[in-house]
């Protein structure tokens, strides 16, 4: 008698999973075998558990047999133990008496031999029999959640999830640390494959995030602090001062004509350095919010503090400018959070072999990106240094991606946007554009289309990797060039190729700043920096930790439509969250058992969120259930055995030990 | 320690004589404590790696135990040398199975492989001992208005780079500027001189030394500099078939570094084995004929 | 079987460690058979009881594995759990059984390769060590008759 | 002109090979290439093979054993290792071609004439004997497999090197105990059944 105090009748289920289970696991042996455990009532094998049928199963035999623990032996908890609950629930059973063990990814998917993976199986299923019986009935905890969600980054990602969520009625803060939103889809003139104006599709959509009511636009700003848990964070905000009050700009720039730099000076980020700007500036004309910046770096009076400040005399009565203006703290309530902060391009110094930074006609995609927007540094001609058009271009795939010395990840983006670059570059130009690719992957409606134009427009397609770009000649033609040198794979033979100008096609990567971000909001990335979704296939954008979502290119390397979809999709759960309006908390909360409490203190100062206190009255430690965790710190290290974890009770998890030593 | 063992390797036994007796020289009069590694055998070279690695390997690892034995640090000169020892030690790392049989083997006569052993260049060995700025101050004969090409050959720089990022080096340049001469930019500084190839298969070798040799006259070098004996034979020795047979007269000298820095340090010319070469070294500034005289 | 086995069982978080052995599941590393994973939602709740009970009922390992300090999912579980692993060491040592039949690891959700290697390495070591023996106090044949015994090291 | 038949059918590749090779030291992922021929144009030899570095690859990953092995390509490596660092999926090319040139070597494949080959035995036998190669003795054996053609066109170098005092006409290098060198290869060759020349 354990438990509740019944006798446990348990019913086990292994899973074949096809043959993912079954093809290592000798399955009908593990059933065998759980039918003489102490308990079990019944075992059953089934091809598929978590089918309907199985499920049904699970039912049925609550009924038929009376039972009142279930044990199912399949995949991974992470994956279906929710199902499985469900199933006992809707069997009569309270859903905290099943226990789901994992006999795939613990054990048929890691081990080849028959033998020892039967033997691992019949261990974990024994383990899980002794361990259901100490099982209670629980009733999970609802907590509610704000209607109200922060997305972080403001590039077509959290622009996209920020109007979806503000049309639906929620409250989002959206967080940009740059002065404008917009991100990198701002910087590019035309998209692949419609070749449609990047800019006429996203200012649009900059605006309505300005104007919506249920937006609160928080730029040059950044996340400092993350508390709280699903439906309740608190998130502590830092807004940088752009020494310009923001509702007092109207964007009349005349404050850019009056600075005391005559000429622009500094390098323009958003054109990537191709551009000059003065110390007070607009990244560019249709910026959102449409005001000015003030760069504390470059500026004479918050350098120096001294300058004539003409510009605050062109300001006039608006007094907009504020050279006092001291960073701010706002403090945020919100029930969800959407990540969407984007990615970087790969920095092409780290592959010097392609003379970047060492031939000044070598540029990044980024910045030929910025040269064939015709509101860019050239107004839209591609031209070189020398003001001359390039007879000539090369642009060269897998910059720093599919590379172990790099970034061995596929950056996925790159061949649809050096087709693009090489159309746009052909038509401002007229110069001929040789493309080097290892492999042309173009997987996407209309894309493969996309590539047909390309090579009926007549660029060369060169399959090879390129070794280097030089500019020592070994032929007359090559004089005065940049050479690049490949093996045509297609052929077998090795070419040089002259060109003018090398596009640099760089590949995707991790913001620089991910890890800190990860741990700010308490998600995890994967090996390469990549925020990690809770399930590559079926919960691609939720994390491991609830209410955090994660949407666009910092989950993995991402096209327009697909980050738009998936802001939308992350948009959509956090909606359902809030919606609902409450969330079930996992009911794995502890619980102390007042006759064993020797009222010690030992585990009030251990539990990190203060959910334990001391009852003076009754001289023993009281937990607040809404404040747990269900950690378990506690319940480890109280002396006397008072402290008692739900689902993770000493019976629980020493009877599971026992078992599976078998 | 009694100084570093001193692995010559064969070539400078022979063709590379003058870097052995430059290398020598500028040891002795920068301080640089060395004796030669006794009784050491031929590394094995490229042509080994052919035959069997194994064996190969276990040439090498006869001299990294004679090291062991002396507890010093070794310091090679020729890069082929330099790459094979220290392949090696990363091999046997890396494949215990080899590395136990070769063990086993050198314990029948009387050798332990014992911890890695650090193998170096002189370029390394220098730039610690004495260091650039004590070397600096040595300096006799500025090289005034010289023109150097700093060539590092292939296996300074991969696949066991004796700096951290060889593409972004200066080591080499480093020594160039310090002897007073001017360091000439040169796209092929880690390209291929052809090897062995030269020998074997001329045509292919030759045309490489001819590359080399175009692009270094083409940016206007009067000298070119190198660290391995293989480099310098063959951009030397090949040079009339390589410019000669392609219509340019013009002939650069080929030099390796511890000649140039030898001289710049006042270091006497014959010393430094420079009536070696078959292409004299005969600057056509007074500042630098003094240097040569 | 005839060659030694070694029996391991594994206390793994919920949060890192578990997920890393799916990931390595997903990914089909394959990995020594001996370790069993029991999952618990944090390494915080690692208790040095768990480790005798094992060894009592046939353990000759204990692997805790939970997130790197700094990424728990309750904040510091993780240092809990070190703080009474490191306690634990010194009782292992006194009780004469070597500190390699437990070990603690630092694996994230990402390192489905360090899940194996851990697992191997360990099942390695242990295989070497050979089957738990709880190394009898050293009695001298003139000794015996003294009551109680009791540890000399 | 004439035509050839060019198919390969399945039954004529040697499958095992592939595996073989993949064996040795710095091999170990060559069933990773992706083909994107980074080794071959960072190759300064590569424009004189019958078969470019990534086509050897791609050959003997498909069990074109005979192909590889009496390809040129080998024999005209350089070993300078170019296409090692470059290799995406980290194959160490060099490496691999040492392995194609022993496989050849030991089931004399291969044209005679290749001077490369000939230079690795003559080398081989030298430093076995003394424990050093003195460059002389190499090229003197070298060249007596190779032809009196041959040598004749090296002469004129031989003799201004003999002048300077860099190509010594009769000494030998030799180590005080070469004994102790043949003893140690012997002793692995015995192991591995290697070359006994």
């Amino acid at each position: 008698m354990k438990g509740n105090g019944e006798v446990p009748r348990i019913g086990v289920y292994v899973c074949d999973c096809g043959t993912n289970i079954a093809g290592k696991v000798r399955v009908p042996e593990v059933v065998e075998y759980a039918k003489n455990l102490p308990g079990v009532v019944v075992a059953r094998e089934y091809k598929y558990m978590c089918s309907d049928p199985g499920q049904d199963l699970i039912k049925r035999d609550i009924q038929e047999y009376g039972l009142n623990r279930i044990v199912v032996a399949s995949c991974s908890p992470l994956l279906h133990e929710h199902t499985f609950r469900k199933a006992t629930a809707e069997g009569g059973l309270n859903p905290y008496l099943v226990h789901h063990v994992n006999i795939r990814e613990d054990v048929s998917w890691v081990h080849d031999d028959e033998e020892e993976a039967t033997r691992k199986a019949k261990a974990i299923v024994h383990g899980a029999v002794l361990r259901v019986a100490w099982q209670k009935p629980l009733e999970p905890q609802s907590v509610p959640v704000r209607e109200s969600a922060l997305v972080v980054g403001g590039g077509i990602a959290g622009i996209t999830a920020a109007l979806t969520l503000a049309e639906a009625g929620k409250h989002v803060y959206l967080v940009e640390r740059e002065p404008t939103i917009g991100g990198h889809m701002a910087k590019f003139d035309k998209t692949f494959p419609t070749l449609d104006c990047a800019a006429c599709i996203l200012t649009p959509k900059m605006t309505a995030v300005k104007d919506h009511p249920n937006i609160t636009l928080l730029t040059y700003s950044e996340v400092e602090e993350v508390d709280g848990y699903v439906g309740n964070f608190k998130v502590k905000v830092r807004k940088k001062p752009r020494y310009v009050h923001e509702d007092r700009c109207v964007g009349c720039l005349e404050c850019i004509e009056a600075c005391v730099f005559k000429e622009p000076r500094f390098p323009n980020e958003f054109d990537l350095g191709l551009s000059k700007r003065k110390p007070v500036y607009i990244p560019f004309p249709q910026a959102v919010p449409p005001v000015v910046t003030i760069d504390p770096e470059t500026c004479l009076y918050l350098r120096l503090g001294k300058c004539k400040k003409t510009c605050v005399e062109a300001c006039g009565d608006r007094n907009a400018i504020d050279f006092d203006m001291q960073p701010e703290t706002l403090e945020l309530e919100v029930g969800t959070i959407i990540l969407a902060t984007g990615f970087k391009t790969f920095d092409p110094h780290r592959t010097p072999k392609y003379g970047y930074g060492k031939y000044p006609e070598v540029y990044t995609s980024l910045e030929i990106e910025r040269l064939v927007n015709s509101s860019g540094p050239t107004g839209g001609e591609v031209v070189m240094r020398n003001g001359q058009k390039p007879k000539r271009v090369g642009i060269i795939h897998c910059v720093g991606s599919r590379d172990k010395n790099t970034n061995p990840w596929c950056s996925k983006v790159c061949c649809m946007y050096s087709l693009k670059l090489a159309h746009l570059i052909h038509e401002r130009s007229g110069a001929e554009v040789y493309n080097f690719y290892i492999d042309m992957r173009t997987p996407g409606k209309g894309y493969e289309e996309f590539y047909n134009r390309l090579a009926k427009e007549g660029v060369h397609l060169i399959r090879g990797r390129v070794a280097e770009v030089t500019d020592a000649p070994l032929h007359p033609e090559e004089e005065g060039k940049l050479i690049i040198r490949v093996e045509d794979t297609n052929i077998g033979v090795v070419r040089r190729i002259p060109v003018d100008m090398v596009v640099l096609a760089v590949g995707l990567e991790p913001q620089p700043d991910a890890e800190d971000v990860r741990r700010l909001f308490n998600i995890s990335c994967s090996n390469e920096g990549w925020f990690l979704e809770r399930h590559p296939k079926l919960a691609p954008v939720e994390t491991f930790t609830d209410g955090v979502f994660v949407a666009g290119a910092c989950q993995g390397p991402k096209d327009i439509p697909e980050t738009v979809a998936q802001a939308q999709a992350a948009a959509a759960n956090a909606l359902a969250l809030m919606d609902k309006g409450s969330v079930l908390i996992e009911p794995n909360v502890a619980q102390v058992d007042e006759e064993l409490c020797s009222g010690c203190h030992i585990c009030i100062g251990l539990c990190p969120y203060g959910a334990i206190s001391f009852n003076e009255e009754k001289k023993v430690a009281e937990v607040n259930e809404a404040l747990c965790k269900g950690c378990g710190t506690c319940t480890a290290a109280c002396p006397s055995g008072a402290l008692s974890q739900n689902l993770f009770s000493d019976h629980e998890v020493f009877s599971e030990i026992m078992g599976v030593l078998l | 320690m009694s100084g570093y063992a001193y692995y010559p390797g064969c070539s400078l036994l022979g063709t590379g004589k003058s870097y052995d007796e430059s290398t020598r020289a500028v040891f002795e009069a920068l301080g640089v404590p060395f004796q030669e590694l006794e009784a050491w055998n031929c590394c094995g070279a490229t042509a080994y790696s052919s035959i069997d690695e194994c064996t190969a390997f276990a040439l090498a690892a006869r001299n990294l135990a004679l090291a062991h034995r002396r507890g010093d640090p070794i310091v090679a000169p020729c890069p082929n040398c330099y790459l094979v020892l220290t392949k090696t030690q990363r091999y046997l790392q890396q494949y215990p199975d080899m590395r136990q049989r070769i063990e086993q083997t050198l314990e029948r006569l009387g050798l332990q492989l014992g911890n890695e052993i650090p193998v170096r260049h002189p370029l390394q060995v220098l730039q610690e001992t004495p260091g650039l700025e004590e070397i600096q101050k040595r300096i006799q004969k500025p090289l005034k208005g010289l023109r150097v090409v700093p060539y590092y050959g292939c296996l300074l720089a991969r696949p066991f780079p004796i700096v951290e990022d060889p593409w972004n080096t200066t080591i080499l340049e480093d020594f160039i500027e310090v002897t007073g001469a001017e360091v000439v930019p040169y796209a092929y500084r880690t390209r291929c001189c052809g090897g062995a190839l030269t020998g074997v298969i001329r045509e292919a070798g030759v045309r490489m030394v001819h590359i080399l040799l175009r692009e270094a006259l083409r940016q206007g070098a009067q000298v070119i500099v190198t660290t391995c004996p293989l480099c310098q034979f063959n951009l030397e020795a090949f040079q009339q078939e390589a410019l000669g047979n392609n219509g340019i007269q013009e002939r650069i000298p080929v030099l390796y570094f511890t000649q140039l820095l030898g001289l710049a340090l006042g270091l006497p010319p014959e010393k430094l084995g420079l009536h070696r070469h078959l292409i004299p070294f005969q600057p056509r500034h007074a500042i630098l004929q003094e240097a040569v005289s | 079987m005839s060659a030694y086995e070694p029996k391991i069982v594994g206390i793994f978080c919920n949060w890192c460690a578990y997920t890393a052995a799916d990931l390595a599941g997903i990914s089909r590393m394959k990995y020594a058979p001996n370790v069993r994973i029991v999952r618990v939602m944090c390494s915080g709740r690692f208790d040095p009881q768990m480790v005798f009970w094992a060894f009592k009922h046939g353990a000759d390992g204990v692997l805790i594995a939970g997130c790197h300090p700094g990424d728990c999912h309750y904040q510091e579980g993780n240092y809990k759990a070190l703080r009474r692993f490191k306690l634990l060491q010194k009782l292992l040592d006194q009780l004469g059984i070597e500190r390699e039949r437990v070990r603690l690891e630092w694996i994230s959700a990402s390192e489905g390769e360090k899940v194996k290697q851990v697992i191997d390495e360990m099942t390695e070591t242990l295989r070497r060590l050979g089957p738990l023996r709880i190394q009898e106090t050293p009695q001298a044949p003139e000794a015996v008759g003294t009551a109680g015994g009791g540890h000399h090291g | 002109m004439e035509i050839q038949r060019t198919i390969k059918y399945e039954a004529e590749l040697d499958r095992q090979f592939a595996y073989e090779i993949a064996q040795s030291p710095g091999a170990e992922t060559l069933f990773e290439c992706i083909q994107c021929g980074a080794c071959s144009a960072a190759c300064p030899v590569s424009i004189y093979m019958d078969l470019t570095p990534r086509r050897i690859i791609a050959m003997t990953r498909e069990g074109f054993k005979h192909e590889v092995l009496s390809s040129l390509t080998i024999w005209l490596c350089s070993s300078c290792y170019a296409c090692t660092v470059e290799c995406p999926v980290g194959i160490k090319v060099t490496d691999v071609m040492y392995a194609l040139k022993q496989r050849a070597i030991k089931e004399g494949y291969g044209p005679r004439k290749v001077l490369t080959r000939l230079l690795a035995e003559s080398f081989f036998q030298t430093v076995k004997e003394d424990g050093r190669a003195t460059e002389r003795k190499v090229m003197m054996r070298l060249y007596r497999r190779a032809g009196l053609g041959a040598m004749l066109k090296m002469a004129p170098l031989g003799f201004k090197l003999w002048r300077t005092g860099r190509l010594s006409a009769f000494g030998t290098e030799r180590i005080p105990n070469p004994g102790e060198v043949q003893a140690l290869l012997e002793c692995l060759e015995e192991q591995t059944g290697g070359e006994k020349s």
